[in-house]
């Protein structure tokens, strides 16, 4: 059977190169970056090449990139990090609704140590207005942490104008940059952000490895103890097979990000073209300024759930932002937050694209799902026919 | 996640559709959720001749539908009544933890089907 | 030239049989554990064969283990989540002068938090004695935390008589058995503990991933918030490719350890033998009571850097409780907790045992060393010959 | 870690040993590092005709023992007292931050020892 993976933006496959890489570095250089021998040194070589790759892919320094064990770590590492070190200054931060939960829940539990915390809404297309962080920002505000696109919809915030508000009232910034880095140009000093989380298996490198860009200057409490790894704020043996591969994965992609991001973008509109010829289809998200792998529509009368596990019967690998997806009570919360009702949302199906991806594939999608939808609807006590 | 059982319900589920003026008809549906169930009961001699379903939710949604459906038919009205949610999910060779709760709509939907059939029988007296 | 590695303590180099499971992970299981899909559901059974395999090798059920990101984590995951879980019951945590940074600096970073924190002393040989362990307990007491076996002179620790007294108490027992799991035979029942520590790129497995035993029923909060991978003790996207690599070592190991234990105990006899030959060399730690891999000597009058350099001229690597070697003020802590002087500790030297290590390797080593000994003894203003 | 020339005169130091009856001999140790470093000067006619050393410390503390002595013999009193820590690190291709402390004893031991022979000098007139 075809097996079509449509899910990028849950994790993308580890790109043969990478691997590559992984195996040389547990092969041949499997020492302890701390250690003094010549094991050692070697470790500590791939390590700081791997970081400078990172660094490169973001505009960054390599001195400024500390690795993590993921984009949830690093987003813990800011949020925490960050407001525990600012503390003094005040104990305001500024979110918005559709971040990952991983921004959201480490929010959630700062108001637990006596931080106020402002959730500013979005847009009907899932935007954070400009205007809405100007007239949230106050003497105490210390952090803003807004995402630069979102997982699930793929809108595309404005970051740059964003950090401009922000640092002219003299606050921290931060952006959770996980669903844009690789997929289109990042650039930390362009966008202005004091910090930026990164995570390598959505740029085709392994899993449990991520990074955090620190803006040289930026206090922030480490969030645990031990070695000195990671300029003391990320301390454990490093994840050397991990990092190298994220590494590897930056390298790749720094090369072919401006011709894959045309290619997925052309995919990408044929996808949502064949989508929408399907009645009662409604596309989420923003329009254009969506990041070019994603595609999320809400088909109605059906349940995602239900589609996805057809689709998977079809070999075809997608996700829902339905809530029965994820055993919660509540449907996506990013969707909500974009104004779109429960039954609407649970009928949500997300669709991400990767490297891949061939016409055939999307073809493939566009000629399954129309019966699949079909048959669904068939079974709906919501649809009338 | 899911049993073969399930997957097999699930995508193949017997009993889908409607029965046009139906003995009794139940619908439940979890608000929290999203998911809704609607069992049409085609009743004489107080057998259960034929049974449809029509669901909007998950996987382990429709399976259950369809279980409970094929469960029922042909049996006696007080018979139909003794079905369990759990008998439902033993007969699909168990449901993962997180999908316990809507297991439960199928069961609901064919009692409260039944207290329509009755409510109409009632009315008939 | 000949290449002996014998910083194993430090790290190990990764199995063949690891290296392979890893690649097949990443080559045909990429998914995310938390996708419907059936990329998503291989990712699963492939995360729960692996933690089957670690509660194995250590006798517990697999709903017991979470992994983390390495042993600090699990040892910064315990001190933070046990303490706050347990702070209405008391503020007071007991350790130990030898632990590990990971959980020294945590204790340490607890008391900002309002802890008492108790440093247990160690005897001569490094090890904590079970009367003092029943002296510091006190109602206020919540969590005890003792390593199982020390990672730079290896003593092992009486867990199991500790554990009794600790939990007689009512208190919570953790131990950090990162040094001791692979290489004795350690059963989280036979010890009683409630939480242990564990890391993989000690027992040939890769960097950058570890576990934690929870024994059912233990409060903890987490260190960090978003998805609910791990039941929400340990939130973000698995590390499948590490984790895998790790289920994998433990299976290895579990299989391998009755044999190679032996292996090791005789080559490490042997290489103590010819160490003590030399003069003004003295063993630090325990006789008997001691990881079998475990080999640390004080070579007098010379300074334990520059001792690693020379032998890693000799493709010899190995590590030293030298403040010089960690561009530290303090030589090791452990050496100074055990009552050796500054002086001796400088010149302290650890070989650390692995499977891949010959009776030749030794053979060479011993032949090495005096040269070296000699050479740096020749140079050192304390050595009057 | 260290640059070539670092582990050149770690692995083959120069001006090891010590001087019989040196003109001036000074040691200097920092006790919380544990590294302890002695020269000895054998001067004549203003002029350092020999140079030894003994130093207990790591790779960078022998190194910068070994090129001090180096650049200092030969040299005059004057010159020799202008040697600066810097230059020594400098001579060796630089030394990594955390060693930048060690690297300071050798010129430091090189002063004392020229104090020294100073007030043995003074001592004799
Ligand atoms: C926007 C965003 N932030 C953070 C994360 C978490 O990253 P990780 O899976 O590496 O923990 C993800 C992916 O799950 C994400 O999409
Ligand atoms: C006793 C002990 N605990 C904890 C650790 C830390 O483990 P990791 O390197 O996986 O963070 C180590 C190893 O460095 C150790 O030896
Ligand atoms: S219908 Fe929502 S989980 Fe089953
Ligand atoms: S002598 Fe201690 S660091 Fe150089």
């Amino acid at each position: 059977m075809r097996r079509v993976y449509l899910d990028h933006s849950a994790t993308t496959p580890v790109h043969p190169g990478v691997i590559e890489a992984m195996v040389d570095c547990m092969q041949n250089h499997f020492g302890n970056p701390s250690s003094v021998h010549s094991f050692g040194r070697e470790a500590k070589k791939l390590l700081e090449e791997a970081r400078a790759n990172v660094a490169h892919l973001i505009g960054a320094r390599p001195e400024e990139i500390i690795f993590t064990s993921g984009g949830t770590e690093a987003d813990n590492l800011t949020i925490f990090g960050v407001a525990r070190a600012m503390r003094k200054k005040g104990n305001h931060v500024i979110t918005s609704a559709t971040e990952h939960h991983a921004v959201l829940d480490a929010c959630q539990a700062l108001t637990k140590e006596g931080f106020e915390v402002t959730v500013l809404p979005v847009d009907e297309t899932g935007m954070v207005r400009v205007e809405d962080v100007k007239a949230a920002l106050k003497p105490e505000t210390v952090l803003v942490t807004i995402m630069h696109a979102n997982n699930e919809v793929g809108t595309i915030n404005p970051i740059k104008e964003i950090t401009q508000l922000v640092k002219a009232h003299g606050a921290i910034m931060h952006t959770d940059a996980v669903q844009t880095v690789g997929k289109i140009p990042v650039d930390v000093n362009d966008l202005g952000v004091d910090l930026m989380s990164l995570s390598s298996h959505k740029i085709y490198g392994p899993k449990g490895v991520g990074a955090l860009y620190i803006r040289k200057g930026t206090k922030l409490f480490p969030l645990s103890h031990g070695g000195g790894q990671e300029r003391k704020r990320r301390p454990g043996t490093e994840n050397l097979p991990g990092i190298v591969g994220f590494g590897k994965a930056a390298e790749i992609m720094a090369r072919e990000l401006p011709e894959e991001m045309g290619r997925m973008g052309r995919l990408r509109q044929r996808l949502i073209e064949g989508l929408l010829a399907i009645p009662e289809v409604q596309l989420n998200g923003h329009p254009t300024e969506r990041i070019p792998i994603n595609v999320n529509v809400s088909i109605k009368y059906i349940e995602g759930e239900s589609l996805l596990l057809m689709l998977d019967m079809k070999g075809i690998a997608a996700s829902s932002g339905s809530a029965c997806t994820s055993g919660s009570l509540d449907p996506s919360h990013v969707l909500l937050a974009m104004g779109i009702c429960h039954e609407v949302a649970h009928g949500s199906l997300r669709l991400t694209l990767g490297r891949d991806n061939t016409e055939e594939d999307i073809e493939y999608v566009l000629d399954v799902l129309p019966q699949i939808v079909e048959r669904l609807r068939a079974m709906s006590p919501l649809y009338a026919n | 996640m899911y049993t073969d059982k399930v997957m097999d319900h699930f995508m193949n589920p017997r009993n889908v559709g409607e029965i046009d003026n139906a003995s009794g008809v139940g619908e439940v549906g979890n608000a929290s959720c999203g998911d809704i169930m609607r069992i049409y009961l085609d009743v004489e001699d107080n057998i259960i001749k034929d049974v449809k379903f029509k669901t909007f939710g998950c996987g382990a949604a429709i399976a259950t539908s369809s279980m409970a459906t094929e469960l029922i038919k042909g049996k006696t009205i007080d018979e139909a009544l003794e079905l369990t949610n759990k008998a439902v999910a033993d007969a699909l060779g168990g449901l993962p933890p997180q999908k316990m709760h809507c297991s439960n709509l199928a069961a609901d939907a064919l009692h409260k089907a039944i207290a329509d059939y009755k409510a109409k029988q009632d009315a008939k007296k």
